[in-house]
């Protein structure tokens, strides 16, 4: 059976430091190599960054990370109760010519095994991603 | 989650170097985002970032990079990211920063 | 306003690292010194111990860590849904005459400034432990 | 959470040495409580325990060690503990452990 752990964090940049320590003790756990932790640290925390830079107002609430482990994969759920947006329109960014943002779940997508966002404008947004081990 | 941020100007090659040491985040970039901007208007010479101690980046940080890559650009000015580990120089190369960020000699 | 964070953790050994690391991380982002961060990892981690050992029968069940966090002070409620037991007969270690076990709750009450205890038969228990900063 | 040991026994001194290093916690404990049995039964002598690499212990890895203290006392042999970091003293300490299982001299 699965293991399950559910965090619920601050929606402030203060603490996405906290998810990531947790995300790499978790991955190290479930017998991930140093560069899959890696980059399943840097893929959580892009979503952290956007529950709490897009979804989330001034703040207000915190934002749900989800971890479900078993044998073959972890599969991590980033949630916020957020703003959410229209992933329809959602532009790959033009790595010819970089810009100051819209990296983030480029790099999420290029770092993970699978990636899949859930959007509804004024209710937010959930981005699940998997890893196999 | 800390950074420390050490500046010094180079007067024999002419340019800055920008010693980062610890992590690049969304709680930290925005003072790497001043650092940069304050040693840029003190004297406005290419920068030499030196990751040799940077431990992690994310989006948010490079995108400072990127903000002081463009503004620096247009005034002819060059910036460029030196010893960067393994994990960053990943984060790099994904988003095709290495290309204008990293060069072989300076 | 006091943040708070929320951990939902297996009642399992192998996951009593990764609240120490997490609650580390929270402690050191309070503000307090590495003597008090050590102070507040090693009590939470006892608590996780009692819950995973006597609270929650065979792994079946999470437990929870909870922190709240304000400028003067960090709370963290640790709350299983397990066996419970009968605090009133709790008795303190003889240090003097050493046995193997009973130690977890005289160290929690010696590292932290204040400890609460409520523990039902049968509904589980919840222990409450503050430092101030 | 990982916990490494290397048991020597020490001719010349007559005792074991037992270095761990890493973590002693609920999920490890039980290593340390089999390995220390296990070179025991090997060679019934006294056991040194060299703590210099351990960063970390808790009242299941504290358990183990008087357990095993007491199941040596009995056959009259010693258990103590060396080189303690600041943590795993005051652990000791709080416990009154220090007073019968460290020494100022072997
Ligand atoms: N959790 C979220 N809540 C609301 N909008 C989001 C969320 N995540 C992503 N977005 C939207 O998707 C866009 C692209 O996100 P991303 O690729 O991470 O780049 P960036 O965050 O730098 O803009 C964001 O600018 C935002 O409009
Ligand atoms: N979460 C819990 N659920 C059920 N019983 C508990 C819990 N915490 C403590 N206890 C009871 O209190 C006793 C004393 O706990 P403690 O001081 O931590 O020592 P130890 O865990 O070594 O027995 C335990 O043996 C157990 O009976």
């Amino acid at each position: 059976m699965a293991d399950l752990l559910k965090f619920s964090i601050p929606g402030k940049p203060e603490y996405v430091g906290v998810v990531r320590l947790a995300v790499s003790s978790v991955a190290n756990r479930a017998g991930f190599d140093i560069e899959a932790i890696e980059d399943i640290k840097v893929a959580v925390a892009e979503a952290c960054n956007n529950a709490i830079l897009h979804g989330i107002h001034d703040n207000c609430c915190n934002y749900e990370v989800v971890f479900t482990l078993d044998e073959k994969k972890l599969t991590i759920e980033i949630d916020d109760n957020g703003r959410g947006y229209d992933t329809v329109n959602y532009q790959e960014p033009d790595l010819s010519n970089p810009k100051e943002g819209g990296l983030g779940i480029f790099i999420i997508k290029a770092l993970m095994d699978e990636v899949q966002i859930n959007s509804n404008t004024g209710k937010g947004t959930t981005i699940t991603m998997t890893k196999y081990i | 989650m800390t950074l420390e941020m050490k500046s010094i100007f180079n007067n024999e090659l002419d340019h800055w170097t920008l010693e980062v040491q610890g992590e690049i985040d969304v709680f930290t970039a925005k003072n790497l985002r001043e650092e940069m901007i304050r040693i840029f208007s003190e004297k406005q010479k290419d920068i030499i970032l030196d990751f040799n101690k940077l431990s992690y980046i994310d989006s948010t940080g490079l995108g400072v990079i990127i903000g002081a890559y463009g503004r620096m650009k247009e005034k002819g000015n060059h910036l460029i990211i030196v010893n960067a580990k393994q994990n960053v120089l990943k984060l790099l190369t994904i988003t095709g920063l290495d290309k204008i960020l990293i060069r072989n000699t300076f």
